[in-house]
């Protein structure tokens, strides 16, 4: 473990193979869960999370209710076996920040004013962790609130970006998290083109910082299409279905 | 956001359904729903499976870590059980430390798991009193829509059959991991079966909205050989002496159903990895 | 302790030289705590438990009443000094567990419809522990229930069977709890004849089974009558002390 | 159910009685309500006692351990005292962890046992540094009628004289217990007496119903040669400097008597041991 | 630190160079938050302790008010920094009573009558703790609680006495706290002449104890003085400020 | 008591001021409140600073204590950051473990430190596998005005600055610790600066009543060479692309102010050391 790891190779190919600017494979499926209000699945290389929404509903106690709008409570929590080393299910602090820059990341895109005095609740479960699991909850919560009907202005799509054996690449794997320089993941509404999460840890120049920043920008374009393609397979299907019903109804 | 009207079932209804063997889904008394088993659904554990019941949805994660054996088994491994009712799986569940259903469902399962004698512990020992195998088997619920407890227990077995451990040699004081795994040596495949009672009826695989009605339930564990190796009653009504044993009958057949289920798609999963 | 222990003799007798079919010696008081509304203590063997009951009374938070009914709670918990090892005084999930199994046990016996919006609390202190102690503990609470004055259908009494070196046995002491390869505690409401606990640890064929159920059952009737005359004894006392003290204001 | 009327306590009414020197339950004002102490209550403890004041009922057993000593005592025991204000002794105990009563008095009876000397942890220790014996005083509150801190040290006290160490030698780096006990060696007898203040008043032995009237009170805690170990005063009132030197000629008068019933219950149980 | 340590040398003085009635320099400032409605640092030797009040305000949650006054709540405080050995910031068992004590030895001072239905908060942080820090705690409580304007019958002043290698002093600094044979914490209320804290912890005679007891309240009429310095020195300031702005605006 | 009215803050008021490049308490936008940073605050802690915003007073203590490494970094120190946000310092902060705000602060200052550099870890080490140096860097929030996170930073740096560890021997098993000490080696300067975004305007330093109005903020912490260390946007606005990259251009230069100041105030503390 102490030796020196090679995370780009001779011909500048990564640990898995892909180029710089190569995202991991991205699946999503959308309605996965029976009792969630919404809820979506996002397999990214090997990260697995599960996203559900449950809401508008009430909240409890009360007085955490606003009079002008719904509250959006998140929980971004890894289960024990996702990870290399079992993790205790007690929420860590790194769950608990996470969970609060997830949901201001998500909070921008929905119409919470829609829902005075009740609560959505967004539940992150990471199943399998390979790296990137910030900004993969981040996507498939935001299909999940799509899912469950909940009004918003944009998707939101996360994707990181960092610096490996000196590289700024896409989409680190958790190899290139552990042992690289620098992950910067950013949440991107991309119709709106603003940024709603940006964290970094490691060192960049600025002009480093300037290249990482697009990479992540343009990896969250892509992934907005799986996830816009997810949502209209679901409802596709589900128009369908409806439309045969009501043919066979009549 | 669904359409969520608390469809108020009809006690009275089901209770004219059930008498004419029937069910609020159409199922017969004794009959599972759809059931699919899968295997090794979380690459970093070192075993998992998913079990559906329906919609019933249960994920179990196995992960070995080498740690101290308890003082007073010495020789023997450690089997840990635990259940997370994750808050994703239902508007009922809320976050934080398991509760009391929790609690009874994780401790059932280890006892299953344990008094079924699926795994030999004495197999876990690396070094007597020092250094053990200790295997946590992490119980994820999905989504609930009744009968847990059997799908938990078959998902937690699956998980374990499913299950490869680091090979280790043992030098002087350190423990080196050669790189290579073995599969983890199952002996028994202890199957649970609830029976709910509702009236007089008993019924098996209970929806979430039957398992309201039910006045209470048997869990029963049976063996490979047809034995008994663990009971759990729960809720708050009562089973005449004639009613436990017609419990038992029936979760010793349901119990072979559920293991041959298993086999065969152990066997499936196994050959679509050679 | 990793030597063979013989728990059954050449004669067929048990550690404690018991038959396979005799109870320990079980000793009952009524109403031995001032606080309480109702309380007992039970002696069984070297189990030693202290049973009392709150209520009916106002539950706090006030959400968790129920509109048809009291709301029945029960704390199963060991002293610290009960066992070899020192018990922390938190909680165990045995501990959960166990408190579970003996409210659903006492609940089918209590008619809890009498006393809506209210709640019943059953503490159960287990100030020894040799084995059985969540049967005694049925047994204890069953009789503060009705030393409160909690109207009920019919008493719960709690007994063990198991089996220990081959052979079915009833009430189990600690060492052949520890060392035997079946405990099959049962709860049972003597008049009724109805089982309202059954848990089982351990493998037995159905045969065995069938008999340690018919044990536990019978061990059951026995304390039953234990119960009865511990009950009667403080109740002729008080009715006693009645009438005496109406007959003194004469 | 009882009929808990909640008897208001006129307050007016006591202080007139108290001018008297009469209480509301017949007593002098420095009078104790009967007391009994009971050995050996629990069987599985290393020493046990149980004392009643009234219908006060405390129960106290000792647990002895072999654990690593703080690392600035390597050469002595441990003494952890604990309280636990169990539910079933007070509609007002709640289950929990112990809250600021139930820590304070175990603090105190603490104090007391260890500034009273009553056990040299020296003698505890076994190997010095690696393991010593740590004893474990656990109090367990069941009955609930006023002046739980004076019951709680005496039962207490009476638990360590009735505890039993194993004998244990050492053989290279284990400790073998050789299955026999000695007594543990017990050099003074500190007792405390709590004054209670009600207008001008001193009590002892208050009931609870006289607690919620007191201004203040004060525990002292003093050894068998009549000097004090421990002074602890709780609740909001104040003391004069007069009000507390007269608090203390009082305890060491009543800490006799208490002392003295102690060995006399202690002597009866040891003959009737032997 | 087994070896014996001399705390009184051969010319009767203590291990800082205090003779036995002597206190340690002591100095308060007044007013030192901005958010709280009162505070007070104190500087005790090398014993430094914030205290911040707030209140009377709303309680929460409310059935914890009461009909008749004010309730007084307190909790002291140990930066894990402020010892030896770091200090988890969990509150210790000695915290929770140290908080009892304080609340105990202040409530008796305090007009609690007038504010009904509120609640006051005092908190007691100990930044450096070098002996005598419930005693220091008191004090400096009893500033800022006079600082907030909250009424009070009379100010509450802590000093310990103790006895060191056999001679019984006055405010013991940390080393004489560990080392020596005893400490006798007090609070008092000067002008009422009544003691509202008394705690004690090792072995004294009754002649050793009343003379311990006087030190102790010796010690507090001298802090006293600097309690009232402090105040003076805030509130004259302020007048002046105040009547400066009133001439400034004529 | 002071008069606490709740100032509406207007939303408007403060944006027509912004737009003039007004605060409003008179200071521009890009200003910092007057600061104060003092060293050795704490006499207890092996390092201490406290750092004074205007009204916001934070005060960090850093503790050295001896433990063992992480299984994984067997060859290194540990550095824990943890922060305190004291009920004494806002009528809004409650006694209780951290909650989201304050473990997100410490977190933020830990990569600050960690990824700035600060301390190499390495150097931490006594005996590898071991024995290393755990620091203890607790952050205490006393007095709250907005900014807490600039100030922690700089507080929890200038602390390590005045940190001086226990020269220690190995010497066989034992750790000798030989009464000496010397200073920490600090191998970088990184500071936090937050630019918080209200309207289309970016601010320093923002009050307490300017982050309520603020839409989101952005902490940016750079290193002496003027390279981005760590970021974290907090708060539910966004930002776009442009604003991000103004952001980091403002938080260079101010951090240069920043650390210059820190320079200076541990150059006046360390002569008036000597």
């Amino acid at each position: 473990m102490d030796e020196e790891i090679k995370l780009i190779d001779e011909n500048g190919l990564r640990v898995d193979g892909r180029r710089f600017d190569e995202l991991r494979p991205v699946r999503i499926e959308v309605g996965v869960l029976k009792n969630a209000d919404g809820s979506a699945l996002i397999v990214q290389g090997r990260t697995k999370i599960l996203a559900a929404v449950y809401g508008p509903r009430e909240i409890h106690p009360k007085h955490l209710s606003k009079p002008d709008r719904a509250v959006l409570r998140c929980r971004y929590h890894m289960a024990p076996f996702s990870v290399e080393d079992r993790k205790s299910p007690a929420p860590s602090r790194r769950e608990t920040e996470l969970s609060k820059v997830i949901r201001e990341a998500l909070e921008p895109a929905i119409l919470l004013e829609k829902f005075p005095r009740t609560c959505i609740d967004v539940f992150v479960e990471v199943l399998e962790a390979d790296g990137g699991t910030r900004c993969a909850g981040v996507t498939a919560a935001s299909v999940a609130l799509a899912d469950a009907g909940i009004p918003m202005k944009d998707l939101v799509v996360g994707c990181a970006a960092g610096k490996v054996d000196g590289v700024v690449v896409v989409d680190l794997c958790d190899i290139e998290d552990k042992y690289g320089e620098v992950d910067v993941p950013v949440a991107y509404m991309p119709n709106k083109g603003l940024i709603s999460l940006l964290q970094m840890d490691g060192i960049l120049t600025m002009e480093e910082f300037e290249k990482a920043l697009n990479l992540a920008i343009d990896g969250c374009k892509k992934i907005y299409e799986v996830q816009k393609a997810a949502l209209k397979r679901k409802y596709d299907f589900t128009e369908k279905l409806k439309r045969e019903a009501d043919k066979s109804e009549e | 956001m669904k359409n969520k009207i608390p469809v108020s079932i009809n006690r009275e209804h089901v209770l004219k359904l059930l008498s004419k063997g029937m069910r609020i889904d159409g199922r017969d008394l004794l009959n599972y729903r759809p059931i699919s088993i899968n295997f090794e659904v979380a690459g970093k554990a070192d075993g998992s499976a998913s079990v559906r019941f329906g919609d019933t949805y249960v994920m179990v994660g196995v992960k070995a870590e080498i740690g101290k054996p308890f003082p007073d088994t010495p020789g023997e491994g450690v089997l840990l059980v635990n259940a997370e009712f994750v808050p994703l799986a239902s508007p009922d569940f809320e976050p934080g430390p398991p509760n009391e259903d929790a609690i009874e469902l994780a401790r059932v399962v280890d006892r299953g798991l344990r008094k079924g004698e699926v795994v030999d512990l004495k197999e876990l020992c690396i070094v007597p009193g020092e250094k053990v195998w200790m295997l946590w088997v992490d119980i994820y619920i999905l989504d609930h829509n009744g009968n847990l407890m059997d799908a938990a227990a078959l998902a937690s077995l699956a998980a374990l059959m499913n299950t490869k451990l680091p090979e280790v040699k043992v030098e002087g004081e350190e423990i080196i991991k050669t790189g290579k795994f073995k599969p983890l040596n199952i002996k028994d495949y202890p199957i649970a079966v609830t029976l709910g009672k509702i009236g007089g009826s008993f019924i098996v695989d209970p929806l979430l909205d039957e398992e309201q009605l039910m006045d209470c339930r048997l869990t029963v564990i049976t063996t490979k050989s047809g034995n008994i190796c663990a009971l759990q009653k729960s809720f708050s009504g009562t089973f005449s002496q004639g009613d436990v044993l017609k419990a038992l009958n029936i979760a010793v057949e349901k119990g072979k159903e559920l293991r041959d289920l298993l086999f065969s798609s152990f066997e499936k999963f196994s050959s679509s990895k050679a």
